[in-house]
């Protein structure tokens, strides 16, 4: 009993960052992966934060009297993460668009086979000449 | 969350996912506040739950709303996530308990950062001060990673040639112009509030929760609003394209040169210590001047970003505009 | 009494998750993310109370800010969705009147 | 005078959350979207102006109360704009609102009037 409620808190990040990875890995939609790897990303952070928790501790602003604060060094990290992150998403957005340009479909199985065809065709071209 | 996850997983309607990705968002950060991370909960509500959403369905619009059927069985998939959840709950039993103080994480570094921050650096806020004095040097590659993906953004969706015929897009803005009359005289009256408190969040962030990354978001946040409300055209004639560019690359500069102008006065890179006479003065001054560089760029790029996806929408649809 | 109105506002938000789930048509997801929000800042301002440090008002207000800017802009662009699936023949007909 | 602030601030607050439930419960039992709608938009600001009350009777310390005020009339402000553009956006989308057998009866021009009041 004492292990589930000292554990709970990874487990959870478990079942999140295995869900991401689920939408990431099973789906061909490819906004839909970039959200699989946004609740992946979210599920990491949520895993920091819930380690650098310290039980009975406040928030790490310096206060008179206070003497008990979480740690503030991951907090440190995941705030950068989570610039970072919207920055590569938005990178990540940016080459769907242009991929829907180049391809018209957003959806990987559609492009494969349209790469795939390309090859083939490029390949007839060769042989003929 | 759990329970939102799966959801996603489910609804084949892009708009819908894109919606319950916005409460993910939300929910993540109310836990935050509750695990006392409060600059984190910060950082999430500016961005996770507005500016991620807002991209998000700026790009469903360009590419459709639907998603197919998928064509093989997802089996495969499933026995890999199963195997790799169970290893990963089996590795968690080492663990430390959830809130215990005694953990190896708490036993490091992170005492000097809680019990010294304020002899040594003089900000009460110890997220402020291990961001900006102790961990400088991270939190400038993290600037720099964003100011490349601001190029990147730049580089894949800057619009070349403009077409001429823009019919499609203004009557989308002339239609926004007679619906949301409320909308707009309401967001006249606030973004000038917005601005302002976006300034104290950047100058406040040494003695509360805050600092230059969110103030940029919240920063950004108004001119994007601005752009939704009054078309593009309008939003980049209050803010012109190459002074977004100019003041993204300007921010990574002041953080730069800061560090410079520490090495030219005998510390090292990035050790605001020898930037005044006294030390404490100058970890100030230092961490002011590095806020400011990580304001000016996160709000630029998130300005870039918004405004290259926007006039990439504008250009897809008066593209369409002139076939049909 | 601070903590009765939490957990009140906690229901709130379970219900408003799953209108926002099983909501039939666009606007009922808007709606309910909407309300989500409003009640977010409820909630921070809620929490901060419950764990005796209420300075941090200020995220409360961000997300009160932020909230809006999304619904504005999930508005606009569902607007530009229904103008683009249907909307070319009404919006001109819009502007000459 | 403090048992008296306490009091008060516990009987904001709880209205608050009564008003917040019943705007939650609405959300989820109403028909369609325009009731749903009502039911949201009118309990929405009161709760929050009543908790955000109820939070200010709390505390005495000036600061706080002036945070709190700030984010009251940042509600005040956006939550009604937000509902109005929303209900607009439906209408004008074209979203029938479900209108009920025992109202078919009545005269249409009155149900078709009756509705965008609501909102």
């Amino acid at each position: 009993m004492t292990m589930i409620l000292g554990l709970y808190n990874y487990w959870i990040v478990i079942v999140l960052m295995m869900i991401g990875f689920y939408i990431i890995i099973a789906h061909g939609h490819l906004i839909k992966k970039i959200i699989g790897l946004n609740i992946f990303q979210t599920s990491v952070f949520i895993f920091y934060i819930s380690v650098g928790k310290v039980e009975g501790a406040t928030a790490p602003i310096w206060q008179e009297g206070i003497l008990l604060y979480s740690n503030p060094l991951p907090h440190v990290l995941i705030l950068t993460a989570i610039v970072v992150g919207i920055a590569t998403t938005a990178l990540g957005l940016a080459l769907i668009v242009r991929i829907k340009e180049a391809y018209g479909s957003v959806d990987e199985d559609e492009i494969q086979s349209m790469d795939n065809q390309d090859v083939a065709n490029q390949e007839k071209e060769h042989q003929q000449c | 969350m759990v329970g939102i996850a799966l959801a996603v997983n489910q609804i084949k309607d892009m708009f819908a996912v894109v919606m319950l990705a916005g409460i993910y968002g939300l929910v993540s950060a109310s836990f935050f506040v509750a695990m006392d991370a409060v600059d984190v909960a910060f950082t999430e509500a500016s961005v996770g739950a507005g500016i991620s959403t807002l991209l998000m369905l700026t790009t469903v619009a360009m590419t459709g709303r639907t998603e197919h059927e998928a064509s093989h069985k997802p089996l495969l998939a499933l026995l890999v996530v199963t195997v790799t959840g169970g290893l990963l709950i089996y590795g968690t039993f080492d663990m430390p308990y959830f809130g215990s103080a005694d953990a190896p994480v708490h036993n490091h570094v992170a005492p000097r950062y809680i019990y010294d921050s304020m002899k040594e650096i003089g900000v009460p806020n110890m997220v402020t001060s291990v961001l900006a004095s102790y961990r400088g040097f991270d939190t400038f590659g993290e600037v720099t990673v964003i100011f490349t993906a601001g190029i990147g953004v730049l580089a894949l969706l800057s619009v070349v040639r403009r077409p001429k015929n823009d019919a499609a897009v203004e009557a989308i803005n002339d239609s926004m112009h007679e619906k949301h009359l409320v909308l707009r005289v309401v967001i006249k009256t606030m973004i000038p509030f917005i601005l302002l408190y976006a300034f104290y969040v950047q100058f406040h962030g040494d003695y509360g929760p805050g600092g230059g990354f969110q103030a940029g978001v919240i920063f950004a946040a108004a001119i994007i609003m601005y752009a939704l409300l009054f078309g593009l055209s309008a939003a980049r004639r209050v803010i012109t394209q190459p002074v977004v560019q100019l003041l993204s690359a300007l921010g990574v500069l002041i953080y730069g040169s800061v560090g410079f102008v520490s090495m030219l006065n005998g510390g090292s890179f990035l050790d605001y210590s020898v930037l005044s006479a006294d030390p404490i003065a100058g970890q100030h001054l230092g961490i002011l001047l590095i806020e400011l560089g990580v304001g000016l760029t996160v709000a630029s790029v998130m300005i870039i970003i918004f405004f290259s996806f926007s006039a990439r929408s504008e250009y897809q649809q008066a593209k369409k505009g002139e076939s049909l | 009494m601070v903590i009765a109105a939490t957990l009140a506002i906690l229901v709130v938000m379970v219900l408003a998750i799953i209108r926002a789930v099983a909501g039939p048509s666009l606007y009922d997801r808007i709606l309910a993310v909407n309300m989500f929000g409003t009640k977010t800042v409820l909630l921070i301002s809620l929490l901060g109370f419950v764990m005796g440090r209420p300075e941090f008002l200020d995220i409360a207000m961000v997300y009160a800010l932020i909230n809006f800017i999304s619904v504005i802009g999930v508005l606009r662009l569902s607007d530009a969705f229904n103008s683009k699936h249907n909307g070319r023949v009404a919006n001109p007909m819009k502007r000459d009147s | 005078m403090e048992a008296m602030l306490s009091l008060l601030s516990g009987f904001f607050l709880l209205f608050g959350s009564f008003l917040c439930l019943s705007g939650g419960v609405g959300i989820l039992r109403f028909p369609d979207f325009y009731t749903r709608m009502h039911a949201v938009g009118v309990t929405d600001t009161l709760a929050a102006a009543m908790i955000l009350i109820g939070l200010m009777l709390q505390n005495p310390e000036t600061l706080v109360i002036i945070k709190l005020m700030l984010i009251l009339l940042m509600t005040l402000f956006i939550s009604p704009a937000a509902s109005h553009a929303l209900g607009q956006a439906a209408v004008l989308n074209n979203l029938s609102p479900l209108v009920d057998s025992n109202i078919k009866d009545l005269d249409k021009s009155t149900a078709s009037g009756d509705k965008p009041s609501k909102s």
